[in-house]
């Protein structure tokens, strides 16, 4: 399979004859529309549209680039005083009213700045440099997030302006709700929501889809504020969408909470609630849940993580029996699924697969919601609930004591934890011995920096709170994890698997030990670094033949 | 004998001097050939070839085997128009066909001996150990068995030269026998030919694979044999003109006639097979591609314009063009043969992946066809193929 | 199994008949689904856990005393471009970069030992064998070399010596089918630090890897390679990255090799028996239209002659009736010449003369007719 | 002799033997039957 230059070149010809290339005229276009993160495809849809060409690759940066000068009013006209991000028009005319538009503005700017020696893109005659298959690239633009950090950026900002003057803050700069009776959209504080509550991944209900919205939103007010020489946004495509400088907007540390009277804890009980409705005790199905919202908060990007359709209690529509709004999917069922990220399983599945957790965990199979221990979450004991709290403050009360009365179990916890000298300091391992030596495994060091990393980690610290909880990531299935057995005693020393699947000594350390610093990405020493845990023997190979 | 045939003007001033350009040239190519012989049974066919693993079929199958058999098909496809459907002015045509078609075969089978690891085990599969469920076996045997019944059916030619009459009684008996044979042993691996590429639908391109490639592989035998002929006609009656006899001459028009007329109707059929192939794996998608584009040249290019071409020249008797078109047609086959079995093989890999003769080769390749010149000529010169012995006439 | 040339002969008798429609327990071919030896091994490769190590081609080369590679084992340098098997290595290990994934992802490649394989179906002199065993087994003694098992391959396994001048062999991983008899593991699983290599029977493997792919249901793809493709392999395969993105492909089909080229063998005998049935008849039928051509030439020729007869005879009447009156004629001026001859006296001779009788014309002859 | 079968490749191999000494048997017991059907026809017809 090694060539050398030349006979690639005859088989280039060769091949090149028998694919007539000669007359598939796309080639040129392609590179040049494989585009970055500003490549907009333009398709036009709508009554009569007949594809003969695929849709045009739009270099959107290039062309701002290109007009450095000019503002946006070259290509976008203005409504009520801001720009409307289509091409030349206010609203579409039509496939064929718009692709003559198209054809004919595009054309004639490349014409006459091509007239001028300017830089210009593709004549009349160059279809297929516009229209390629291959206009835009899915992996170049990236989503921009409107995270905690940004969101509070915007908060604080002077340049900004809330709507009606007075207004401590700058939310209503930005959110508002429709009101129907005056037909018009205005702002209830307090009452701030997600903007993809209404607007949608497309035009619905006379809303204008998320995407439209985000840019002419965002953008108008960007370049409003900038015209006025003050700090502002960026305007430009790349900014918001490669991922190379999505990665550079700097994040801000202890950002303070969002306010919108949103609770510090919640006690998390539908019976509870029916129970409290009714005045009635009722029969306990399941201990209630201390959410403690405050910390949350801090953990995810922003409210609609976990609050995906509306900023409405769980419970308003997951409800016991689950309800049309939540499409039948009942509360026990939104909160314990592996499949969601908005559930406090699904969630914190995937935690365990982050660097600190997953050398241990990635090797565990994965829990199922039966698998899972209830009281760990559902802690609140039943004697706290009798009689039955009445009261908003009452139910905050039984919450916050039993937060509080977790971070204690965290902290003793870590003092419980099993002592140094218990763990060796080290252990050689040198059972299958013969290539190679023995491997010395410095048992105590490693102990104590997976201990180090639950500790920092308030989810890792309060589900490791057993005595010996940590050894069982290597000694699993032991009894008393503090004083585990051999591995060989499960293992087979036979050098092959077990018929239930079960790894043989070899493959059992290997494995153990090669996973867990893959997943942890200690690189060094490299999985296949022999020497780097084994000395060499002079038995140059095992017994084979 | 020699004084049995009209004496040639060529070949007097061919005596005088070995020397001629003809000679010449074949015999440097001859050299050559030798060389990598040499060359090819002391270094190994990695030595003197591009074939690697992944590409382990090249221009020693793809031409040599799959163009030399389609080719020779002329043989089987005159004796049965002559024989089986009773077309008695063909008959000036089957022995130049039969000729080309043992020559054909007899070079294929040479043009194995490199090809294959160990030639000497070429009768393995008919004689040690049969795989009976491998289409080569078939292949094989068929090739074996018709390369046996073509020396037969071409004996008379001999025996004739050689004045040996009894033999020549001998085999006479038994020609009836033998043509059968050859038209069964014919249709059967000229369409096996086609199935040895059934086995390997993920790696030929979905145009050329099909569950019909036996049957298209038979049905272009057909009217590639014809072409052949045709083209095969044009040529000696170019550069052997004084080695046909007057009742060759005469009907040689007819034979190239009646075999345009037959082809180009055959091709049309062909190209409606071709169709219904493409319909019923649902390959549409791939003819907007470059690969459907390659497709097409070779359907229309080279099948579809031959066949009108032929059909012009069927009605307006313009025995040029159809001598012309004959190796348009002749070329078409290679080309589609080719296609199967080296171009859209292995259509996935990326170019550098791809397989592209050596210049050893490709002047194997040359060699072997040279070879096949040389031997022609020499019979044609020598053995009553072109015109009716004095002493046997009209008979067969 | 195979056949032997004394079956072969044996079969030339009556048994054939027996063997084809009588024997109960064989299964017909419409129905029949076959699979596979029970029992048969073959090895579970878990590519989430090979970490590119190279220890199994290390071993192969060990166990099948292959030729030192050019540089060692130990070198990771060579996974920087991606191998397939040839004469010298039966199995080779790639590094692949697939999308999405954080690290490299590691595939070993060796002989997958099909079901149905490819090349045995494909090879003509039966040099490769299905073992029961689970093995592909390959016997240079028989090989001609015609690479046609190369070809057949999907997977684009078996090599060739293209440098061996005469006595070249198809090279391919053997299962380790000496040591698989001998009760050994084949080396490259012993050889694995990971267990990414799994031997054991097909059966119990697939139990294996649906179990892993159940308790870790994030981590693979949820399908084994190797359980139904091209029919099955006694080689499985289940990953942590798609398959087609590892240079596996996916898109194969599950059709055996030996049923795609079945049907077209199955035709040979069909076409041979009707083209002796066809081409019997069309010479039957240009013999017999030459027959009848014949017949009708020669009953056209011979109304022709009976209508020129009768043409003769009528003319020949003609000049008979013709010659008859004239005689009368003459008879009567005969008689009235020699009446008034006798009136005058016997004094002339002639008078007894008969009249010249008309010549036939030349078309009397028959015979000649025929050339008109 | 094997009748039940645990692969394709097997039955296969088995049918298609049998296949090919059928078709000798067909080369040979057809003409000769045409030679048997045509036998009076007349005179001297090879097959």
């Amino acid at each position: 399979m090694t060539n050398t230059p030349s006979t690639d070149y005859q088989k280039f010809i060769f091949i090149a004859l028998a694919a007539v290339l000669l007359l598939v005229p796309q080639n040129s276009a392609a590179s040049q529309n494989a585009g970055g993160p500003d490549m907009i495809q333009i398709r036009l849809t709508g009554a009569g549209a007949k594809h003969e060409m695929p849709g045009a690759g739009f270099p959107h940066d290039k062309h701002t680039a290109a007009l450095k000068n000019q503002d946006c009013s070259v290509c976008h006209l203005t409504e009520k005083g801001e720009f409307v991000f289509k091409f030349q028009r206010i609203q579409d005319g039509g496939y064929n009213a718009d692709k003559t538009l198209y054809h004919e503005k595009c054309v004639n700017c490349h014409q006459r700045r091509s007239e001028k020696n300017l830089s210009a893109g593709p004549l009349t005659s160059q279809c297929r440099l516009c229209h390629s298959q291959t206009g835009g690239n899915p992996d170049a633009a990236q989503p921009v997030s409107m995270d905690r950090s940004l969101h509070y950026r915007h908060e604080i900002s002077s340049a900004i302006h809330p709507a009606a003057p007075g207004e401590e803050t700058n939310c209503s700069a930005c959110h508002h709700q429709y009101d129907k009776t005056l037909k018009k959209t205005v702002y209830v504080k307090g009452k701030e929501d997600a903007c993809r509550y209404c607007h949608k991944p497309a035009f619905t209900d006379n809303t204008r889809s998320f995407q439209t919205v985000a840019h002419e939103s965002c953008l108008n007010c960007h370049y409003q504020i900038r015209s006025k020489n003050q700090k502002a946004g960026p305007t430009d495509c790349a900014a918001c969408h490669d991922a190379t400088r999505l990665a550079g907007i700097p994040k801000l540390k202890d950002i303070p909470r969002i306010k919108r009277n949103q609770p510090d804890s919640a006690l998390m009980s539908l019976w509870l609630n029916e129970a409290r409705a009714s005045k009635k005790p009722s029969r306990q199905f399941v201990n209630p849940v201390a959410f403690n919202h405050k910390l949350h908060e801090t953990k995810v990007e922003h409210c609609y993580v976990c609050h995906h359709a509306s900023m409405e209690t769980c419970g308003s529509c997951h409800t016991r029996i689950g309800s049309d709004k939540s499409q039948w999917t009942r509360l026990d069922q939104a909160m314990h699924t592996d499949v969601s990220q908005r559930s406090c399983l699904g969630c914190h599945l995937e935690k365990l697969k982050s660097k600190d957790c997953s050398g241990c965990h990635a090797q565990m199979v994965q829990p199922k919601f039966g698998d899972a221990k209830c009281a760990k979450c559902h802690s609140i004991p039943r004697e706290w609930l009798e009689p039955l709290p009445e009261g908003k403050e009452a139910w905050a009360r039984i919450a916050d004591r039993d937060i509080r009365l977790r971070a204690e179990n965290r902290q003793s916890a870590t003092n419980r934890q099993i002592s140094q000298d218990q763990i060796p300091e080290e252990v050689t391992i040198d059972v299958l011995a013969d290539q190679y030596k023995g491997a010395k495994f410095p048992h105590r060091k490693i102990v104590a920096a997976l201990s180090e990393r639950i500790q920092k980690n308030e989810l890792a610290s309060a589900f490791h709170d057993g005595t010996a909880t940590i050894c069982s990531g290597c000694h699993h299935h032991s009894m008393d994890p503090a004083s585990p057995p051999k591995c060989a005693a499960c293992h087979g020393i036979s050098k092959a698997s077990e018929p239930d699947g079960r790894p043989g000594l070899k493959g059992a350390y290997h494995s153990q030990c090669n996973t867990c610093h893959q997943q942890m990405g200690i690189l060094k020493p490299a999985a296949t670094d022999c020497t780097a845990c084994h000395k060499k023997t002079d038995q140059t190979s095992s017994k084979m033949n | 004998m020699e004084h049995l045939t009209p004496t040639p003007p060529a070949l007097t001033t061919g005596r005088d001097t070995v020397f001629t350009p003809f000679n010449i040239v074949s015999g440097i190519i001859i050299l050559i050939g030798c060389v990598i012989t040499v060359l090819r049974f002391t270094r190994g066919i990695g030595g003197v070839s591009n074939l690697n693993d992944t590409n382990p079929w090249g221009l020693w199958i793809g031409f040599d085997l799959y163009c030399g058999v389609a080719l020779a098909a002329g043989g089987y496809v005159t004796c049965a128009a002559c024989y089986i459907f009773g077309l008695k002015q063909f008959r000036c045509a089957v022995r130049p066909a039969v000729l080309t078609a043992f020559l054909g075969y007899g070079l294929v089978v040479f043009a194995l001996n490199y090809d294959v690891g160990r030639p000497w085990r070429l009768p393995y599969p008919i004689f040690l150990s049969q795989g009976t469920t491998s289409v080569l076996f078939e292949v094989a045997l068929c090739v074996f068995l018709y390369l046996s019944v073509l020396m037969l059916e071409f004996s008379p030619v001999a025996f004739e030269w050689l004045n040996w009459k009894r033999a020549r009684y001998i085999i006479g008996k038994v020609s009836m026998v033998l043509i059968i044979f050859g038209i069964i042993l014919s249709t059967l691996h000229q369409s096996s030919l086609g199935a040895i590429f059934l086995i390997t639908p993920s790696k030929l391109h979905p145009l050329w694979y099909s569950g019909y490639l036996p049957v298209y592989f038979f049905i272009s035998s057909i009217f590639a044999g014809m072409s052949m002929v045709i083209f095969e006609h044009s040529l000696v009656a170019r550069f052997l003109h004084d080695k046909i006899d007057a009742e060759h001459h005469l009907e040689s028009n007819n034979v190239a006639l009646g075999f345009a007329k037959s082809a180009a109707f055959l091709m049309a059929g062909y190209i409606m097979i071709q169709i219904i192939g493409i319909a019923i794996d649902n390959d549409w998608k791939y003819l907007p591609t470059r690969w459907g584009l390659w497709y097409l040249i070779e359907i229309i290019g080279f099948v579809a314009i031959p066949a009108i071409l032929y059909a012009i020249g069927v009605r307006e008797r313009n025995i040029k063009l159809i001598q012309r078109t004959s190796l348009w047609a002749v070329l078409g086959i290679v080309l589609n043969r080719l296609n199967v079995s080296l171009i859209a093989f292995n259509w996935q890999l990326p170019l550098n992946q791809r397989y592209f003769p050596s210049f050893m080769e490709i002047m194997t390749t040359i060699f072997i066809v040279t070879i096949g010149v040389v031997i022609y000529r020499f019979v044609v010169t020598r053995m009553p193929v072109l015109y009716a012995h004095p002493d046997f006439p009209d008979d067969h | 199994m195979g056949i032997t040339r004394r079956q072969f002969f044996g079969w030339m008798g009556a048994a054939v008949g027996s063997q084809m429609a009588f024997t109960a327990q064989a299964k017909a071919a419409g129905t029949a689904h076959f699979t596979g030896y029970p029992g048969s091994m073959g090895v579970l490769h878990d590519i989430s856990r090979c970490i590119g190590c190279r220890k199994c081609e290390a071993a192969c080369n060990q166990v099948n005393h292959l030729p030192a590679p050019e540089t060692p084992f130990d070198d990771r340098a060579v996974l920087e471009k991606i191998r397939r098997p040839h004469a010298a290595a039966f199995t080779v290990v790639n590094q692949y970069k697939p999308k999405g994934k954080p690290g490299p992802v590691f595939v070993k490649t060796q002989c997958n030992h099909c079901m149905e394989p490819a090349c045995v179906s494909a090879c003509f002199v039966k040099a490769l064998t299905k073992s029961k065993t689970g093995a592909v087994v390959y016997d240079a003694s028989l090989c001609v070399g015609c690479r046609y098992c190369m070809v057949a391959c999907p997977f684009n396994i078996p090599a060739f010596q293209y440098h061996n001048p005469l006595t070249p062999e198809i090279t391919k991983c053997t299962l380790c089918q000496p040591r698989i008899q001998k009760g050994l593991r084949p080396g490259c699983v012993e050889a694995c630090p990971q267990e990414a290599l799994t031997f054991g029977k097909r059966e119990e493997l697939i139990k294996i890897a649906k179990q892993r792919i159940g308790a870790y249901p994030e981590r693979y793809e949820d399908h084994i390679y190797g359980e139904n493709e091209m029919g099955g392999c006694n080689w499985l395969y289940i990953s942590n990255t798609p398959f087609t993105g590892i240079n596996m492909r996916e898109d194969l089909g599950i059709t055996p090799a030996p049923a795609l080229t079945a049907g077209a063998l199955a035709a040979v005998p069909v076409v041979v028996s009707l083209w002796v049935v066809f081409i019997n008849g069309l010479r039957a039928i240009s013999k017999r239209k030459e027959q009848i051509a014949t017949e009708e030439k020669s009953q056209a020729v011979s109304a022709a002659v009976l209508s020129e007869q009768a043409r003769f005879n009528n003319e020949i009447k003609q000049l008979k009736e013709k010659a008859k009156t004239e005689k009368e004629a003459a008879i009567t001026r005969e008689v009235k010449k020699a009446l008034e001859a006798a009136a005058r006296g016997p004094s002339e001779n002639g008078a007894g003369q008969t009249p010249p009788s008309p010549k036939p014309s030349g078309t009397a002859h028959p015979e000649k007719q025929e050339n008109n | 002799m094997e009748t039940d079968f645990n692969t394709l490749q097997e039955f296969l191999t088995h049918t298609k033997g049998i296949a090919y000494l059928l078709i000798g048997v067909a080369l040979v017991a057809l003409p000769l039957f045409w030679r048997f059907i045509t036998g009076r026809d007349g005179k001297k017809q090879t097959f």
